[in-house]
């Protein structure tokens, strides 16, 4: 395991969380490229749990495991928030070609960026906490 | 949020001095934004070389201050580091805007524009 | 989620597991060689386990945890045994064409078996725990 | 272990009279075997064909049994359901053992072959 954290949901710790894990992730030597696609992926999942799990001024906390083996590196994130609509990670909309600069969306790309980003994601419901887990394809040594 | 404002021929450039966009700030970026550009100037160049990272929320704010620079002023963006052209690209906002590889091509390519 | 379950490590109770585990995938209708592949996956994992980490008389137990999700079917195996040969988990060696039967292994194709039938397969040691997870790609309906 | 055996023409012919030989029961089938191969017939067949399961444990078994048969002596497998062959190929034990698809065609093959 390379590192296992807790922490209160909060965009200020997601960021803290993300710095913890991209040097947790120094010693394999990512190239930028892929360094970069986990920090995205990693903002995109904690943030969406901070900002749609838990309710504003609930005391909720996120669980964030990174694993690392020949697959890649796997990431789970565990949350004790509301479910995902549907009870499904959302598959996160295509983005268009946008005519008019007034129909253009101040957001809703989360989804879409970590589908784009992570692969073999799997959420689960389970005993009450959300489970997400993912893998991103880093080079293998 | 560590941003400041110069002009420079008509164009009002804008450095953000901070490594990172993300949803801890977007918001005070927004308001930044709305600050400082209540100068009158056309063209706002947002120079982000030394934002080294942006998620979609600090996408989301910079969409959003460019929609409310409204009609007639323009948000043109100069020196993206890799990690956030790749977000520009992903969600194609690249098409939305006008993209120079620093904010001196950014003034430039206003000049012949105008 | 699936389901999780835990039991004492013997061969007779991991033919159990099994059996209660292919029940439980009844509802997502697999192909007969889906369903295959994975009571196979499952047997080699778990008697492996039995067999190589827990020495005989060992009072170890097994976790055995199933989530379904778009990517497949998400298996994770846990058992506080001993940890794999030098903390990874074995490639496993290529069947070879046997010239001579007296040359014929009798044994060592379960690790062979995993990597051909499972996908991402990630090893783990966590707190004096083994943790092995891997996904069955089986048909998106 | 139920598993039975019967003399035709020459051979000796073992049924399996389980679901399946996996780790639990490795053993115990090739004591069976060991037991039911006293017989002196040169060619043995298995007929798998009420095993729906073999894992590697029990792919080991049928191996192990293979070669206490000894030189001159034959172990042909019949009747493999579909799980069953899976474990052969993927292993490339297929190309070690005659495989018919019941014990007729095996006991034809045998005819045959001798
Ligand atoms: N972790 C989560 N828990 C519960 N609901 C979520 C979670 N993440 C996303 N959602 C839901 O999915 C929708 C789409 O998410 P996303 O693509 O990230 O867009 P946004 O930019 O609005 O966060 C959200 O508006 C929200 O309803
Ligand atoms: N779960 C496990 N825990 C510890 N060691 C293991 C485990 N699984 C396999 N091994 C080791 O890896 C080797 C190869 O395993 P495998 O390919 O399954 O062959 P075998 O048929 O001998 O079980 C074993 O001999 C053992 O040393």
């Amino acid at each position: 395991m390379l590192s296992r954290t807790a922490f209160r949901a909060t965009f200020e710790n997601v960021r803290l969380a993300i710095e913890r894990a991209m040097t947790t992730l120094e010693p394999l030597h990512l190239q930028p490229e892929e360094a970069s696609s986990i920090e995205l992926v990693l903002a995109e999942a904690l943030n969406n749990v901070v900002e749609h799990a838990y309710a504003p001024g609930d005391e909720g906390h996120i669980k964030l495991v990174l694993r690392h083996g020949r697959a890649g590196l796997l990431i789970e994130i565990r949350d004790n928030g509301r479910p995902m609509p549907n009870g499904r990670a959302p598959l996160g909309d295509n983005p268009k070609d946008y005519a008019r600069a007034d129909d253009l969306p101040e957001g809703g790309f989360g989804w879409f960026l970590i589908r784009e980003l992570a692969r073999d994601l799997v959420y689960d419901r389970e005993n009450g906490e959300n489970f997400l887990i993912f893998r991103m394809a880093i080079g293998r040594r | 949020m560590k941003m400041s404002a110069s002009e420079k021929q008509d164009c009002l450039v804008i450095k953000v001095d901070e490594p990172r966009i993300d949803a801890a700030v977007a918001v005070r970026f927004k308001d930044g934004m709305r600050d400082l550009t209540e100068h009158p100037a056309r063209r706002v160049i947002l120079d982000l070389s030394s934002v080294d990272f942006l998620d979609s929320s600090g996408l989301g704010a910079v969409v959003s201050v460019m929609k409310h620079l409204g009609r007639g002023r323009q948000l043109d963006l100069a020196g993206m580091t890799p990690a956030v052209d790749k977000v520009f690209r992903m969600t194609r906002m690249d098409s939305v805007f006008d993209i120079y590889p620093d904010t001196n091509a950014a003034i430039d390519g206003a000049a012949h524009a105008s």
